[in-house]
């Protein structure tokens, strides 16, 4: 029996790894409860799932891989946003659709590639809806820190400005590598600008060692990560009571799922994601997988068949009740060549003795 | 302080070797005339030009050449290669003329490796020229390094102590070797502990002592010279000649 | 005026740090000349070791951290008579190209161990920073920086005055001079691979419980020690501290007032330098030509 | 002979898109191909002048931004004033390139010179370093992390064709061969010559090179030039292939990459890049093919490089060299070489590969 | 007390040395000359444990060192002062002399040694705390000297002493190994130097290519004519 192949290229090894993994992990999950349920279009699917070792390079050659050996119709990936910014010329080369799961940069929407449908939200979005949260923490003056990359900057930059229109003075903008482990700079010229709010965009390993060092150097401002990246759970589990007292925005709060769109595939998957014992840090971020899978597979399934053209066309009008919150496409960027974008629903997260507490958005 | 006030000169066509106990600063000296350490005062004229201050290499363009006093060739080197190494000075060849592959190139290159294989007639080298130099024998080696040296095109070439580790009967055929060179007009500057060898090919002998020469004059003076026996020669040499 | 205190302080406790990485690289990059680029796997290694000993099994801190070091230094010297020992006098390159492969297998091995996902260390030192004035800084750190002084002053002495010392510097300064005089060749070069691969480890070992542990932390430790060793001059271990230093107060300075996001930068603009006034580090040694 | 045998080699790849029609192959040959020009620029330094340098991916990443830049316009502001240039073609693009990255490493061999060893090792990755710092830092002009995407590609015109697209598998693969072509024969050539023989003068004995008036520095800058520009040249052919360029171009991984490839095949040889390019080229994609953990393909990568330093230390091309001749490939071959006098004189190490 | 025999050494494919037979007696010098290649070095080098011989018997004081390790040999008692010097150019020259006395464990007993080497040579007690590195060449050669005594030999092997020394210096340093060989050391030299290192050796053996061509004591070796002619240039 024939199988229908999607692509899935992730950063499995190289910096991105424990991400990476994750999403992978999610993945796998959605195809074989698809697949339990008799697959799509009477055939059963097989996720190709594909090493992008965290570098643009190899994930070109992953892509390529995919479409010219593979021969998959439809691709998920690519995690980061210079993954994915890297993939995009080969999508339109060959004309494959990608659906986006991780991605936050704005320009992967508004480059004008119309194989692109991206179901996480942009730093944009994330901002816009934040805007509400700025009187009720009462922020006056904000300090970034963020990884010198596109979703570091991208978020930064669109907090910024957002904060910037509430009437929000913003101090020092601080970068660091994404390999850094040692931030005592940064911090002491944050605490030296004086300012209410940290706003800190970076992978959890990172976050984690700042809110120690936060404590070490006695920088009592609240801090705010901000990306949808972070597992408050491994927060609490590494940063001990350092992390007490920080707020966290995430796309899936598996705390509470009883406050997300549709509470029925959030229970699904998270009960599958203990059965196969995979790290509990790694629910906010295995979700994206899942839930691109089942984007891409409805797709297939409104196409009636597994053509990249057909699927391309079908995803504009495909509907999911997913975790990300009923995922559908609007139209961004230039004419003629729009890219999808589902608008999710974004979530803010405290952590309180220990324990992740709702904080109200 | 390796050399200390030394004043000597050269003249144009001679063999002049510089003798000195162990640490008297020939070593140095060849270093300094060569550029290889810079003097802390005091200036080297060549034929008029001032070599103070000069990198080794502009000093090999005035044609002062020296060899080392521990065996230096290009090891992992075929011994032609080796020469034409040294021949550097005598190619004319521009490096986009050498990308482009223009003729004039090739005829170079052909011009050089006659001109190699003149130098390696020249100290009986021509049998070895396909080999390896670190498959030379030691005696082998010496005279390759005079090879490459020659192939620099000096004028004054500074040996340094070129025939230690040879037996009497080797370190006669090198004289004969440097007798052959002399006919080419090149004046010789020689750093030897072998007194056979500096007695037999020199015109004159400069003694040093602590940096410091304390004799000069033609061989035999030298051998008779107080000084030089104390400081360098020894009773034993002395009671040797009679 | 705090603020400027503060990164200073920053700076010194960070140049233990480095210094400690640096001089277990002086000992293979310096004196063996093989270029070492396991040292920060050894670094992963040791900050592992210490993870698995205190959070997996409950051992007590000081003592897992023996325990690191201890396996550290038998790594090392299955690495030197595994892969080394059988490429004895060959080129820099030969070496450094099997170092890099013996580099990404030891990196992945360590991720399919303890997969991606970061780990942290507990450690027992109170969380509450010592806070003088203005400044602060934890315990764990003043910990990490006063056995960071005692290794590197440890290290000195093995190689300055001890038998095992001398023998080590003179293998490396004329291996066939030194087999005459009685040393055991072999052993010197496990040895010394041993000392600084444990050193590497002992680096590990102590930065863990301050940062957290994931495979490729070596990466950047490797590099830095690198930098570290050349500022130094090679092989030496009072370059390698004063290196260790000097790079660690340009990176705090020049992150403090400059950019931070020319943090790393600034500490290679300074490597570039230095080398370009005094080419051989700043402790280089006398050699002689002719 | 040995012109025979490079001709049967410069058909067959000439020909190869003509029968062979997995594209993904050939997506894998081009960026193969890209990598042996960067390390045939590499061997240059490495093999020749003896000279170690870990930060050649700078000067490749270089190559790729300025191309990138060029072809896509930008506007920087320096003290507030507006400094731009309008979007040139392709082609023009790429010999800016290669002419910037020459010149950077005139620069770099002007001022890095000074230091040898390792310490020119270490200044060589520092520079990369910096360079891919600024890359990441200055957004004005590099958009930073967010890469240069949507980079045009070349449009040539040839006589007899016409215009083409060098867009897709095939004029892609054509461009690279002729690229890779190109460098061969210029280093070939340089290494003959008066210049190539100063290099490896240098590489064997720099005291005695000087000695018989061979500028050193003159000729270092030489092939650090020559070197980076053809470095510069696979980045530009680089980015406008994968049309996407990002600051990860300057990864230190890329330069061991590059490394591999000398080393393992045969640094100081003209073919040893190709060849050793040609299995790490490949390598990887072997690897993805069978179905085991990622990580697991690269302990396997990591343990393959050990073994074939352990049994071919000289790098491939002089190993398969040797064979040929102890088989009796050619009478009167001179016998195997002797080491050269190392204090390791206990263990007979084998001699320097020389061309 | 050292007995060699039908020793074989290769390097690679090269036979460096081929049926090489000799012995020394307890207290004598014996002599190597031979032309440069002929395998002196390499018989040297596999008496003190440095290279491990391809076919032979070497035999020291009744224990078969044949494949013995460098360390073994020396603790045996022999010395070996190498070809070239080979100092350890970045140690200073006390510490040189200290290698040389790696395995002793007597500290007062070297340090009486090492004065009495420092007031044989004063300059290198001169320069004690130099880097042996930057010594000149015969000063180099004398601390190479030195420190093979250092371990207080049976037995000492001398390739090429008087390399690259002043002529006062190889007579001194012909009169310090005939101080050793007094002292009640044997002593097994190479040297190019024939003429002088005939005169002192009380037998001496010819190599050429790998082989013993002759044997006999100085005098007779002196007096012989191919020796005159090949060695001594006469
Ligand atoms: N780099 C250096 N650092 C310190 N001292 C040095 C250096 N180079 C040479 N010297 C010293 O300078 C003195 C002169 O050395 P030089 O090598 O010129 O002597 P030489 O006359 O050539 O002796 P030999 O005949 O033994 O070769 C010696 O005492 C030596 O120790
Ligand atoms: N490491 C080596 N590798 C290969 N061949 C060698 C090596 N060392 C010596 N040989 C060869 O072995 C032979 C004997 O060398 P050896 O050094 O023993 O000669 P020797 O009699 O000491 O000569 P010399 O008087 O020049 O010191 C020579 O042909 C030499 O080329
Ligand atoms: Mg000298
Ligand atoms: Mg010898």
């Amino acid at each position: 029996q024939e199988t229908i192949k999607i692509g899935v290229t992730q950063p499995l090894t190289g910096a991105f790894a424990a991400s990476g993994n994750y999403v992978a992990q999610g993945a796998r999950i959605a195809e074989t409860e698809i697949n339990a349920a008799g697959g799509v279009l009477g055939k059963k699917i097989q996720l190709v799932v594909e090493d992008n070792k965290s570098n643009p390079t190899e994930a070109v050659a992953t892509v390529e891989k995919l479409i010219v050996r593979d021969k998959v119709p439809v691709i998920m990936g690519a995690w980061s946003s210079t993954l994915t910014l890297a993939v995009m010329p080969k999508l339109q080369e060959y004309k494959v659709p990608m659906v986006v799961e991780t991605s936050s940069s704005g320009k992967i929407t508004t480059s004008g590639n119309p194989y692109i449908f991206r179901i996480s939200p942009t730093s944009e979005m994330e901002a816009v809806a934040f805007k509400p949260l700025v009187p009720k923490l009462a922020i006056k003056k904000a300090d970034f820190l963020n990884t010198n990359n596109d979703f570091g900057i991208g978020s930064a930059a669109e907090y910024s400005k957002m904060l910037k229109a509430q009437g929000v003075a913003v101090g020092v903008m601080e970068t660091m590598d994404p390999k850094a482990t040692d931030f005592s700079a940064q911090l002491t010229r944050i605490k030296a600008s004086g300012g209410d709010t940290l706003f800190v965009t970076t992978a959890v390993e990172q976050v984690t060692l700042i809110l120690k060092q936060a404590k070490e150097l006695q920088l009592n401002t609240r801090i705010i990560t901000t990306g949808g990246s972070n597992s408050p759970d491994q927060l609490i589990a590494q940063a001990g009571d350092a992390a007490n007292g920080s707020f966290h925005t995430v796309f899936f709060p598996p705390w509470f799922p009883e406050v997300v769109t549709n509470p029925e595939p959030a229970k699904r998957y998270m009960d599958e994601w203990k059965k196969r014992g995979h790290e509990p840090g790694g629910l906010t971020e295995g979700f994206r997988g899942y839930d691109g899978i089942y984007t891409i597979v409805e797709a297939i399934k409104i196409a009636g068949k597994a053509e990249p053209a057909a699927i391309k066309d079908a995803l504009w009008k495909t509907k999911v009740k997913g975790i990300y919150g009923n995922i559908a496409f609007i139209k961004q960027g230039p004419a003629g060549s729009e890219s999808g974008q589902n608008i999710p629903s974004v979530y803010l997260v405290k952590i309180d003795g220990g324990k992740v507490v709702k904080s109200g958005l | 302080m390796a050399v200390e006030d030394m004043t000597f000169e050269v003249r144009e066509g001679e063999v002049l070797s510089l003798i000195g106990p162990n640490g008297a600063g020939k070593t140095s000296a060849f270093n300094a005339i060569t550029g290889y350490i810079p003097a802390s005062s005091g200036s080297i004229t060549y034929r008029g030009v001032p070599l103070t201050g000069l990198k080794p290499d502009q000093i090999a363009g005035h044609g002062v050449v020296r060899t080392f006093q521990k065996t230096s060739v290009f090891n992992g080197l075929p011994v032609l290669d080796n020469v034409l190494i040294g021949l550097h000075r005598r190619a004319r060849q521009h490096p986009l003329a050498i990308m482009l592959g223009l003729p004039g190139v090739r005829r170079d290159e052909a011009r050089l490796r006659d001109l190699a294989w003149e130098i390696l007639d020249l100290v009986s080298l021509r049998g070895r020229a396909g080999e390896v130099a670190a498959s030379l024998s030691y005696g082998e080696l010496r005279l390759l390094e005079v090879a490459i040296a020659l192939a620099a095109e000096p004028t004054l070439l500074l040996l340094d102590e070129p025939v230690s580790g040879m037996n009497p009967a080797e370190t006669g055929a090198f004289m004969a070797l440097i007798a052959r060179i002399r006919t080419r007009g090149t004046t010789i500057l020689l750093v030897e502990h072998d007194m056979k060898m500096v007695m037999g090919v020199s015109d004159r002998v400069v003694c040093l002592n602590q940096g410091r020469i304390i004799a000069d004059g033609p061989p035999a003076a030298i051998q008779r010279d107080p000084q030089v026996i104390r400081a360098y020669l020894g009773e034993r040499y002395v009671r040797a000649r009679g | 005026m705090d603020q400027l205190l503060q990164h200073a302080l920053n700076a010194m406790i960070l140049g233990g740090t480095y210094a400690l990485l640096g001089i277990g690289l002086t000992l293979i990059f310096g004196i063996m000349r093989v270029v070492n680029f396991t040292h920060g796997e050894l670094y992963a290694f040791g900050a592992y070791m210490m993870y698995m000993w205190v959070m997996l099994i409950g051992a007590n801190f000081v003592v897992s951290i023996a325990l690191a070091v201890a396996l550290g230094v038998l790594l090392g010297a299955g690495i030197e008579i595994l892969l080394l020992r059988r490429l004895r006098g060959a080129d820099i390159d030969t070496t450094m190209l099997v170092m890099i492969g013996a580099w990404i297998a030891m990196q992945n091995t360590e991720q399919l161990v303890w997969s991606g996902v970061a780990k942290s260390i507990d450690s027992p030192f109170p969380s509450a920073p010592l806070v003088m004035g203005g400044v602060s800084v934890s315990w764990t750190r003043l910990f990490v920086f006063a056995v960071a002084v005692m290794l590197i002053a440890g290290t000195w002495v093995l190689i300055q005055k001890t038998r095992l010392g001398k023998a080590m510097r003179a293998t490396f300064q004329d291996r066939e001079a030194a087999a005459l005089m009685g040393v055991r060749i072999d052993r010197v070069h496990t040895a010394t691979f041993a000392i600084g691969s444990g050193l590497a480890a002992a680096a590990g070992a102590l930065l863990g419980p301050v940062f957290v542990v994931y495979p490729t932390i070596g990466d950047l430790a490797s590099l830095k020690a690198f930098a570290i060793v050349i500022l130094g001059g090679l092989g030496s271990i009072p370059g390698a501290t004063i290196g260790g230093f000097i790079l660690a107060f340009m990176e705090e300075l020049g992150a403090g007032y400059v950019s931070s996001g020319y943090r790393d930068a600034m500490g290679f603009l300074l490597i570039i330098v230095i080398l370009l006034v005094k080419p051989t580090g700043l402790f280089a040694r006398k050699e002689r030509i002719g | 002979m040995s012109r025979a045998v490079t001709l049967a080699w410069v058909v067959f790849l000439f020909t190869l898109p003509l029968w062979m029609d997995n594209l993904y192959f050939l997506h894998v040959l081009i960026m193969a191909g890209i990598f042996i020009v960067a390390a045939m620029s590499l061997n240059l330094l490495l093999g020749y002048t003896g000279q170690l340098s870990l930060g050649h991916v700078a000067f490749f990443g270089i190559g790729a931004y300025v191309s990138s830049l060029c072809s896509l316009g930008f506007e920087i502001h320096v003290f507030d004033v507006p400094v731009g240039l309008a979007p040139k073609p392709v082609w023009l693009s790429m010999i800016v390139a290669v002419v910037f990255a020459g010149l950077c490493g005139w620069m770099i061999g002007k001022i890095s010179f000074k230091v040898r060893g390792a310490y020119f090792v270490i200044v060589s990755v520092s520079f990369a370093e910096v360079t891919r710092l600024v890359a990441l830092n200055w957004l004005e002009l590099t958009q930073g992390p967010m890469a240069l995407n949507n980079i045009p590609f070349l449009k040539l015109w040839l006589p007899g064709i016409g215009d083409i697209d060098v867009l897709g598998k095939m004029p892609n693969y054509y461009l690279v061969l002729v690229v890779a072509v190109v460098t061969y024969v210029i280093i070939r050539r340089l290494v003959h010559s008066r210049a190539g023989r100063a290099m490896i003068a240098l590489r064997e004995n720099e005291p005695l090179a000087t000695s018989v008036g061979i500028d050193v520095t003159r000729f270092l800058v030489l092939a650090t030039v020559v070197s980076a520009a053809l470095a510069g040249l696979a980045g530009a052919v680089y980015a406008q292939y994968v049309r996407i360029v990002d600051p990860d171009v300057f990864l230190f991984i890329y330069t061991v990459t590059m490394v591999i490839m000398v080393v393992t095949g045969g640094k100081g040889t003209l073919a040893g890049p190709i060849v050793g390019g040609l299995i790490f080229g490949i390598l990887p994609e072997l690897l993805r093919g069978f179905e085991v953990q990622p990580e697991i393909q690269w302990v396997v990568y990591g343990v393959l490089m050990i073994l074939i330093v352990y049994f071919l230390p000289e790098g491939i091309v002089p190993a398969v060299r040797d064979g040929w001749r102890r088989v009796g490939g050619r009478s009167g071959a001179p016998p195997a070489q002797p080491a050269p006098a190392t204090p390791a004189g206990a263990t007979p190490a084998t001699a320097e590969a020389s061309p | 007390m050292l007995e060699v025999e039908g020793l074989v050494c290769r390097y690679g494919k090269v036979e460096a040395v081929r049926d090489l037979t000799m012995r020394v007696e307890r207290g004598e010098l014996v002599t190597l000359i031979g032309a440069n290649g002929a395998g002196k070095t390499t018989s040297m080098k596999a008496i003190s444990g440095l290279l491990t011989p391809a076919a032979g018997r070497i035999v020291f004081d009744g224990e078969d060192i044949t494949r013995a390790p460098a360390r073994r040999v020396l603790e045996l008692g022999i010395a070996h002062c190498p070809e070239g010097r080979r100092v350890f150019p970045y140690m200073t020259v006390r510490e040189n002399l200290e290698m040389g006395c790696f395995l002793r464990r007597d500290g007062a007993g070297i340090a009486d040694d090492m004065d009495r080497l420092f007031a044989r040579f004063p300059i290198l007690a001169e320069r004690r705390d130099q880097a042996a590195g930057t010594l000149s060449g015969g000063e180099q050669q004398m601390l190479a000297i030195s420190r093979a005594l250092m371990s207080r030999p049976k037995l000492v092997l001398f390739d090429e002493p008087s390399l690259g020394l002043a002529p006062n210096l190889v007579e001194r340093t012909f009169e310090i190994i005939d101080g050793i060989r007094r002292d009640g050391v044997t002593v097994v030299m190479v040297e190019q130097n024939a003429f002088a290192a005939l005169e002192l050796s009380d037998r001496s053996y010819v190599l050429e290519q790998g082989r013993v061509t002759l044997t006999g004591t100085g005098r007779e070796l002196l007096e012989n004519p191919h020796v005159r002619q090949a060695y001594l240039g006469a």
